[in-house]
């Protein structure tokens, strides 16, 4: 034996496994489009940079860029609230109704035009759009609406809107082959908002399936995309020239895949991607924009970030305390520094902008509930606060100390954090900093174990239930868990009352109810508001033109318009 | 028969590691006897893996053995627990590498006059006795070696220290591992002396542990010859020097350099290249030029001599 | 005797943190065309590294300060390496301590021995594979241990495989650092008395280092004595048994424990040796020398070449009578 | 052969008990530190519903409080190659999720862990031959620094420059999005080319450690007598550097190899947060981010696995190249 | 003043060798900014009062990032936290790692072989990887959990590089002396061999000092530190999810790695440093 002859196996050797290694990845990103592909394969295109002007003959591609784990992407079943990523189903299937965030609005999709309520406000008839057809050509009926809405009532799991809940749906049925109708166990006027939540699917492929467990993987939708496959970087969907709306005007929606938004802001910044659903790193936004063919949508959302504030604990039980809290914070820096102006200012009296006139739109800017430190320390001191040694405002020996939450693994909102506690310092009210894990922070808000917390509260896209979360009926004391979104433990009476009278009064009276709660919650502070989340999406427009920005951008409805300059 | 000072029986060790899988087994000392005299030097001779090494850590406790016994002052230290704890003033032992058996962190002042502390020989300020100690083993002035580090002490000086540190337990017996082999020869000889003079001066025994003939035939009353650990012959030093009876002791003898030796002599060697020890018969069979079947088959016994010689052999039985 | 080896004031030095240690100064010794000459001292003395310095393997920060080493008429210290990459092994072998390091753990035997065939001989190929079996029989181990691993075989085999490897290419001189030194008596004695019978065989010359001098007065035709650094004595094995000059020499010589004769007290060398960093002026014997007069501690003692051999001394003047010899002559 | 069956046996058994204790490890160490995805989940899509929760709860096992429960229920579907289903994935079985993401890190790991091997053996033998050299000096240094640099920051800074300035690559994935009409010898290339540098990363940020080792290996190597023995030889240079001492120096590290495979999953992670890359570590990142806690063990799982399973075949073919090994 | 100098000489001719003295440079470096950061800092922690993004200046050396920080200021008091957790999370280890491999390396047998199975297994399973499992699912995150995590998971290479050590002591022939002097087997291990193998622990600490540091980084960026403490890690978490590479924003890029770099480098420095002097006194001592 001699090194001589050693040699030449070790180096093969190493040959090989590089080989090896390569290839089983590359495989295995051939693989998943091979099986989910039904569609045969597109002609050779070469690999050309994906943002090149379309040649003559060669598809229209617009690329899409999508914050979105790996893992999202395996299954298409649109009543899973896990495993799937819901963005994707706007594009690929219909709901009877969209809720376009921007106006606020319900815009009709499966539904012939706006439902109608029966007499006594209990039941609501939504008539079907028929021209729809699904994506393999079989016809769309009144059967596919029905088998959606039904499998939520035998799936309590599935049901994760409640539209079964208690005091809501009692039964659906057919009127003719035409309608739907909804009959509802007591007056619940927000239905319709509900219905958005509602992917229609085909039945005929879901009933042999249990909706509960069915792994799609190759879906069939009425929507305006058809799903053609899905590899590592991206979900490839071709246009569906028949879609019952219009057929879109490019070819083929790529959506690509990103893991991180920082790696998506630069793909935009490069023109790898056209547009994104909205992930983006928002303190990038202000260097995209100097970019002029670099535009960004901002509309308000349904989820308020805010210093939650547990009602029930001492001092914290103390309006004046809750007042001061409020005022400490500097919406405008955070809004500035924090999110780059990528969000809305939220209104002290929580019902986010998105509801038009439902909101009680003076409150936003209403010096009274806006920044103002000195007026803070008035607060404190007029309630019998003196300050201490350490500078700390205190009352019968006990100092305005809290614990301060807030979820760590989200640097931006952590430095947020940070600013609003040094605000806080300066009023005199200390605060320790405890950062924990997202699961663990709902387990306190629902418990009650917090005294501030910071966090966003998302709600459905209904100003009832929006409102609802300072309802009495939402809360339990401390230490047992709260049965609904009420964590800040409020309870008022007035505010039951009028939201109870809301629930089945008519919309010129609900909305002055509402702007009554608003006003009632501004003035009581159970929470310190600090910004709404809804959209902020980027979007190039060198390339491509039509937007509509009536609607997110990149919604599925304005996609659909998009064409290539 | 009065105590003697140190009685061995049967004395046996086997290492071996027991594992799931397999027993692995090694009979490093095996049925080895004798006694030992107050003032009395006993060599205990063989090459590597003879175990005469073992047998010194096992008459220190160091390890335990696996069969026999070891009686010090009549004492077991098998059966009496007790002897244990305070067997470190009966019996001590200077090792084969003073480099590595002081430790290099201490000072002299430290390693001399911690066993008076760890022993309860000596309460408060040990220095006095430390210094004593020093000068007894002739390390003088005291004084300049006390807060020495070993590092700073030549070989024999080392082995100097070591010797001080065991003589301040007052041991009656010593145990000396190969104590000059790591010396140069002539810082050696000034060792051995010291341990001889010692010996004389504080009515010591000593059991010297040893390679090398020569320095065994010098040190010691009586040599001990062990082969694959076995005694094989013991005597008093002048005639198992003179006139070795074991085969063995006679390879020993004639393979020792020494250019004062009679050059007619001359000897049938066997050298089986790499050959195990036999299991059977006698250990030493394969090398024997006089070997016969009972060698080949039959294990052997001591057969004890006029003289207080003692053999292993079959030659003799 | 022709001369083999001619080694003139050989001196190596190494740098340590504490000064430049003088490891080698001034050493002149020569070996005879198939003489086997020894070099004793105990450790630290430089024969060691007299031996790495002859055959170049100094391993930094040892370096070679001066002297020269002339082997079959060639200058050995100023050939260029590749020069005397050739003459390695071919001239002038070299067979190191019996430790377990000697031989490439990983390779088998066979193949080490014939890398030191085929380096020098780069188209041996088959004949190479023969001459491995042959060198395996000359050193009496069977040739199916050829393809044993060193871990394989025992320390006496091992040092066997590596005294089999120096006669790979019948060298002229062979030069064994401590042979014997971890191996047992019995097994030194046959080693002892293989080499003997090699050199017996193929005539070539040997520098053996060691420092055990009963050893050394079995087998050796002359004898160097070193004693830090320097070369004190030499002398043949006759002159060397019948009463060595050299104070050292004397001392050392009765410090091992004598097998034969009757028990008396040996009585050593007091003291240790020097620092090589700061040795002792003039005789660096001097310290520990029960014989020292003023002169041996101020001034270098030459060295006295007769026809008993050389030593450096002052006890010893030109005529070769000791000091007091002298002064008693003359009055 | 140079196997001795007991320690075969030995290797095998310890594989064996490391995959036990990864297995239970896998399965307790989730639960041990608490949290409870099902209300989170509920909690995120379902307003807090009790009764959804209880729900989700029933369809993920987590209904029966007691763990023994669902260790008994976990190991007997692991026996049955059941690694449970992923929450966040639900119902795509979670060996499902990992098989795909399994072939991109070990395709870069493996990569990535040879080269790194390779050049830092390369240059570690250099500079311990030539050891004090400039060479030796200058890639001491830069290993030492090189050691201390996170894994993430090198890939930040690479695509940086390589991505965003120099355009060179992509700015992350593993593939180009239009994959699906390639030809079979573009999909090579555009893998190719996504894995340039996630590789490149893996190697920058390894190759120190590997030169440090082989380069205090081969000096510790080159101080042995046989190295001494081989020069009087008049062995070459490049037989002595080689066969001699590289060789040598090379045996201990190979143990290491595999274990380093451990290390550098670890460090793939964060760096395919920063490269997009659809691996076992993003995998892992969001299953954790998720509480996905059947996605968390598989992913593990899978990790041990591989890396228990190289370890056994380093163990096994270490007595191969190592001849010392089989007396063990 | 002058024992402070003569403590600081005493210290420069105790570290060994240029690479240890350039070691030493650096760790002193780093020591002062995290005990004076606040002197040493320019502006206020987590002051945001600036413009964004503003490259380096007179004003702000390290220029301002997306919050309008100075950036200099954050990496002066991003020092302090990653040197503590260092230290600390170092000091842990080596707590561990020193009592696993000391009691197993002397022990020997059972002992040994359960602690050594449990070290083997460990080491197999990726650190990272279960730091990270770790981390996220506990309840609630901070600083000291963090020192806790990396201090607890670090000590298995340590332990075995110790054990090594003690087993080689052990052998050595002190420990057979103490033995037979009678001495317990504590005062064998903490008096006899502990002092001996100081240098290796040394050497040791200072490398898992720098994997802490690393480790820190690692979870930080991840997202699983404590954004409340700034250091290194989150700086470069912070310029990541704010996407400093689309504003070409180097200077808040570039220091947080480089400090990190350079502080482990500094440590290494030292430990190899230690490492040589330790290998050298031992090989003279073996002459």
């Amino acid at each position: 034996m001699s090194w001589g002859k050693r040699k030449k196996p070790l180096k093969s050797i190493a040959a090989f496994v590089l080989a090896l290694g390569l290839l089983s990845g590359c495989s295995s990103a051939g693989s998943p489009n091979q099986a989910a592909s039904p569609a045969s394969k597109g002609g050779a295109a070469e690999p050309a940079k994906p943002a090149e002007p379309a040649k003559k003959g060669e598809p229209v591609i617009y690329h899409l860029g999508e914050t979105v784990n790996p893992e999202q992407v395996t299954n298409f079943n649109p009543f899973l609230a896990t495993g799937n990523w819901s963005t994707f189903f706007d594009y690929v299937f219909d709901s009877l109704y969209y809720f376009n965030p921007v106006k606020g609005q319900l815009v009709p999709r499966l539904a012939d035009g706006e439902g109608k309520w029966s007499d006594d406000n209990k039941t609501y008839t939504v008539k079907l759009n028929l021209k729809a057809k699904w994506h393999d050509g079989k016809p769309f009926t009144a059967d596919d609406v029905l088998y959606s809405f039904n499998i939520l009532k035998s799936n309590k799991a599935l049901d994760r809107y409640q539209l079964w809940g208690e005091g809501r749906l009692a039964d659906v049925s057919a009127q003719g082959s035409d309608a739907i109708a909804f009959k509802l166990s007591k007056q619940f006027p927000s239905l319709p908002y509900y219905l958005t939540t509602v992917y229609i699917v085909p039945k005929a492929q879901f009933e042999k399936e249990n909706a509960a467990e069915f792994l799609n993987k190759a879906p069939i939708g009425t929507g305006p995309f058809k799903f053609r496959s899905v590899n590592e970087s991206a979900i490839v969907l071709d246009k569906n020239a028949d879609y019952f709306l219009g057929a879109p005007n490019i070819d083929q929606l790529f959506i690509n895949r990103f893991n991180n938004s920082s790696t998506l802001t630069l793909a935009l910044e490069k023109g790898d991607v056209q547009g994104s659903t909205g992930t983006v790193a928002m303190p990038s936004v202000p260097k995209l924009l100097e970019n002029p063919v670099n535009k960004l949508q901002v509309y308000p959302g349904l989820n308020t970030f805010s210093v939650i504030i547990n009602n029930e604990k001492p001092a914290l039980s103390d309006m004046a305390v809750r007042k001061a809290i409020q005022l400490a914070l500097d919406r405008k820096s955070l809004i500035e520094k924090g999110e780059s102006n990528g969000v809305f200012p939220a209104n002290p009296g929580f019902l986010s902008s998105v509801f038009g006139d439902a909101v009680e739109s003076k409150l936003i800017d209403d010096p009274a509930y806006g920044y103002n430190t000195n007026e803070s320390i008035k607060l404190l001191e007029a309630a019998g606060y003196k300050k201490n040694a350490k500078g700390i405002y205190e009352k019968g020996g006990k100092p305005l100390s809290f614990t301060y939450h807030m979820a760590a693994n989200a640097p931006a909102q952590n430095k947020e954090g940070a600013m609003i506690t040094s605000w806080l310092k300066e009023i005199g009210i200390e605060t320790t900093v405890k950062l924990v894990t997202w699961p663990e922070l709902t387990k306190l808000l629902m418990s009650g174990d917090y005294e501030l917390l910071q966090n966003g509260i998302q709600t459905p896209p209904d100003p009832q239930a929006m409102l609802e979360i300072f309802h009495s009926k939402m809360t339990a004391p401390n230490g047992t868990t709260a049965p609904g979104l009420n964590y800040m433990r409020f309870r008022d009476a007035d505010v039951d009352k009028w939201l109870d009278e809301a629930s089945s009064a008519d919309a010129a009276k609900r909305k002055e109810l509402y702007k009554q709660v608003q006003n009632r919650i501004a003035e009581k502070a159970p929470l310190a508001v600090m910004y709404n989340v809804g959209g902020h999406i980027p979007y190039r427009t060198d390339k491509f033109t039509g937007y509509n920005e009536d609607l997110p951008v990149t919604s599925a409805l304005s996609l659909k318009q998009v064409k290539s300059k | 028969m009065s105590k003697p000072l140190l009685h061995v029986n049967e004395l046996g060790k086997v290492f071996g590691s027991r594992s799931m899988f397999r027993k692995n087994e090694f009979r490093a000392v095996h049925d080895v006897s004798f006694r030992l005299e107050q003032g009395e030097v006993l060599a205990i001779v063989g090459e590597s893996g003879s175990g005469k090494s073992t047998i010194a850590r096992m008459l220190t406790n160091l390890i335990p053995a696996t069969s026999g016994d070891i009686m010090y002052g009549g004492q077991s230290l098998r059966r009496d627990k007790r002897l244990g704890r305070k067997l470190p003033t009966f019996v001590q032992m200077i090792f084969q590498d003073p480099f590595a058996a002081l430790n290099p962190h201490h000072t002299i002042g430290y390693i001399v006059g911690r066993p008076l502390l760890v022993q309860r020989q000596w309460k408060g300020d040990t220095r006095p006795k430390v210094l004593e100690l020093l000068q007894k083993v002739g390390l003088t002035p005291a004084e300049d070696f006390i807060d020495k580090y070993p590092y700073q002490l030549s070989g024999g000086q080392k082995q100097r220290v070591m010797i001080a540190k065991v003589l301040g337990l007052a041991p009656k017996v010593i145990v000396a591992d190969e104590p000059t082999s790591m010396l140069d020869v002539s810082i050696g000889v000034d060792i051995m002396n010291l341990l001889l003079d010692l010996k004389s001066q504080e009515q010591l025994a000593l059991i010297l542990i040893t390679h090398n003939l020569g320095s065994a035939k010098y040190m010691a009353d009586r040599i001990m010859v062990m082969y694959a650990g076995q005694m094989v012959e013991y005597g008093p030093a002048e005639q198992v020097i003179g006139e070795p009876l074991h085969p063995y002791t006679k390879l020993l003898i004639y393979s020792s350099p020494d250019p004062w030796r009679d050059a007619s002599l001359t000897m049938e060697i066997i050298d089986p290249q790499g050959m195990e020890i036999p299991k059977t018969g006698c250990a030493f069979h394969h090398r024997c030029p006089h070997a016969g079947d009972a060698c080949r088959t039959k294990s052997v016994a001591v057969t004890k001599l006029g003289g207080e010689r003692q053999v292993r052999c079959h030659l003799y039985t | 005797m022709s001369k083999l080896l001619q080694v003139q004031n050989l001196s190596i030095e190494y740098a340590s943190p504490r000064g430049v240690v003088k490891a080698v100064d001034n050493v002149s010794f020569s070996i005879g065309k198939g003489e086997i000459f020894g070099l004793a001292g105990e450790s630290g003395c430089g024969k060691s590294t007299t031996a790495f310095g002859i055959c170049r393997l100094l391993r930094p920060p040892a370096r070679l300060a001066g002297g020269s080493v002339v082997l079959d008429g060639i200058e050995l210290t100023e050939l260029p390496d590749e020069q005397f990459d050739k003459l390695r092994w071919s001239k002038m072998s070299i067979v190191l301590q019996s430790a377990m390091n000697n031989l490439n753990p990983v390779l088998k035997i066979r193949s080490q021995l014939m890398d030191a065939i085929v380096a020098h001989e780069p188209d041996a190929g088959k004949e190479a594979a023969k001459r491995a079996e042959q060198l395996m029989r000359l050193v009496d181990l069977p040739a199916d241990r050829l393809d044993s691993y060193p871990h394989e075989l025992s320390g006496g085999m091992r040092q066997r495989v590596v005294i089999a490897m120096a006669m790979a290419m019948k060298p002229s001189l062979v030069i064994m650092d401590e042979p014997t030194t971890a191996l047992d008596v019995v097994v030194q004695n046959g080693i002892i008395r293989k080499i003997l019978e090699l050199q017996e065989q193929f005539g070539f010359s040997i520098l053996f280092i060691t420092h055990d001098l009963p050893l050394m007065l079995e087998m050796c035709d002359r004898i160097g004595i070193m004693y830090a650094g320097r070369l004190v004595e030499i002398a043949s094995r006759q002159e060397m048994k019948s009463g060595p000059r050299h104070p050292y020499t004397q001392g050392l010589l009765h410090s091992f424990p004598p097998l034969y004769g009757p028990k008396r007290r040996l009585e050593g060398i007091p003291g240790h040796p020097p620092d090589l960093i700061r040795p002792p002026g003039g005789c660096r014997f001097h310290p520990r020398c029960a014989r020292a007069m003023t002169q041996c501690s101020s001034r270098e003692p030459a060295v006295l070449a007769d026809e008993r051999g050389q030593v450096a001394c002052h006890l010893y003047n030109e005529e070769g009578l000791s000091v007091e010899q002298a002064s008693a002559a003359r009055e | 052969m140079r196997y001795n069956s007991v320690y075969l046996l030995k290797r095998l058994g310890f594989a064996f008990i490391t995959l036990y204790v990864a297995i239970t490890l896998n399965f307790l160490l989730p639960r041990l530190m608490g949290g409870d995805p099902a209300s989170a989940l509920a909690s995120e899509k379902a307003l807090g519903s009790q009764e959804v929760v209880k729900a989700l709860k029933a369809q993920f096992g987590l209904d029966n409080p007691s763990l023994l429960y669902q260790y008994a229920k976990y190991l007997n579907q692991l026996l049955h190659g059941n690694l449970g289903v992923s929450y966040a994935n639900y119902p795509s079985p979670v060996a499902d999720v990992m098989v795909k993401a399994l072939p991109w890190t070990f395709g870069t790991v493996l990569t990535a862990t040879l080269l790194s091997y390779l050049v830092g053996w390369l240059i570690g033998i250099r500079g311990a031959w030539k050891a004090g050299s400039l060479f030796d000096n200058s890639t001491l240094f830069t290993a030492f620094f090189l050691n201390s640099v996170p894994f993430f920051w090198i890939a930040i800074i690479f695509i940086m420059i390589f991505s965003f300035y120099l355009e060179w690559f992509p700015l992350g994935q593993a593939i180009d999005p239009g994959i699906d009409s390639f030809s079979a010898l573009d999909k090579i290339k555009s893998v190719l080319y996504h894995a340039f540098l996630p590789v490149f990363t893996l190697i920058i940020a390894t190759l120190a450690g590997h030169i440090l080792v082989l380069r205090n290996n081969l000096m510790r190597v080159l101080s042995e007598d046989y190295m001494l023995l081989a020069k009087a030889k008049g062995l070459s240079a490049a037989r002595r550097k080689y066969a001699y001492g590289a060789r040598n120096a090379l045996l201990p590290s190979f143990t290491g190899f595999m274990t380093s495979l451990g290390h550098v999953i670890g460090g793939a992670i964060t760096t395919e947060i920063v490269f997009s890359y659809p691996g076992v570590g993003l995998v892992t990142f969001n299953a954790i981010l998720n509480h996905d806690y059947p996605l968390i063990q598989g992913s593990f799982l899978f990790i041990a696995v591989s890396v228990i399973v190289c370890n056994l075949i380093a163990d096994l073919v270490y007595p191969l190249i190592d001849p010392r090994v089989a007396l063990n | 003043m002058k024992t402070i100098i003569r403590i600081a000489a005493a210290c420069w001719s105790a570290f060994p060798g240029k690479k240890g003295k350039l070691g030493f440079v650096i760790l002193v470096w780093f020591t002062v900014i995290a005990l004076f950061g606040s002197l040493l800092a320019p502006y206020p922690k987590n002051f945001i009062g600036f413009e964004s993004w503003l490259p380096p200046s007179f004003s702000h050396w390290l220029g301002t990032d997306s919050y309008g920080q100075d950036v200099l200021s954050q990496m002066i008091y991003g020092t302090r936290t990653s040197f503590w957790v260092g230290i600390i999370a170092g000091l842990i280890t080596t707590v561990i790692g020193v009592t696993v491999g000391v009691v197993s390396g002397f022990k020997g047998g059972w002992v040994e072989e359960s602690l050594m199975r449990v070290v083997d297994l460990f080491l197999i399973i990726p650190t990272l990887a279960l730091m990270i499992i770790l981390a996220s699912f506990l309840p609630s995150m901070g600083i000291v959990s963090t020192i806790l995590i990396i201090g607890c998971l670090s000590w298995l290479y340590m332990a075995r590089s110790i054990r090594s050590q003690t087993m080689s002591e052990r052998q050595s022939g002190y420990v057979e002396a103490a033995r037979t002097i009678g001495m317990n087997d504590a005062e064998i291990m903490f008096r006899e061999i502990l002092p001996n193998i100081v240098p290796v622990i040394l050497a040791n600490l200072v490398l898992v000092t720098t994997q802490a540091v690393l480790a820190e980084a690692g979870l930080s960026f991840l997202g699983l530190g404590d954004p409340t403490n700034v250091s290194w890690g989150t700086i470069l978490a912070l310029a990541n999810a704010n996407n400093a590479v689309l504003f070409h924003a180097w200077w808040w890029i570039l220091p947080p790695g480089l400090a990190i770099a350079f502080f482990c480098f500094g440590f290494i420095l030292i430990g190899n440093g230690i490492l040589e002097k330790y290998r050298a006194n031992r090989g003279n001592a073996a002459l």
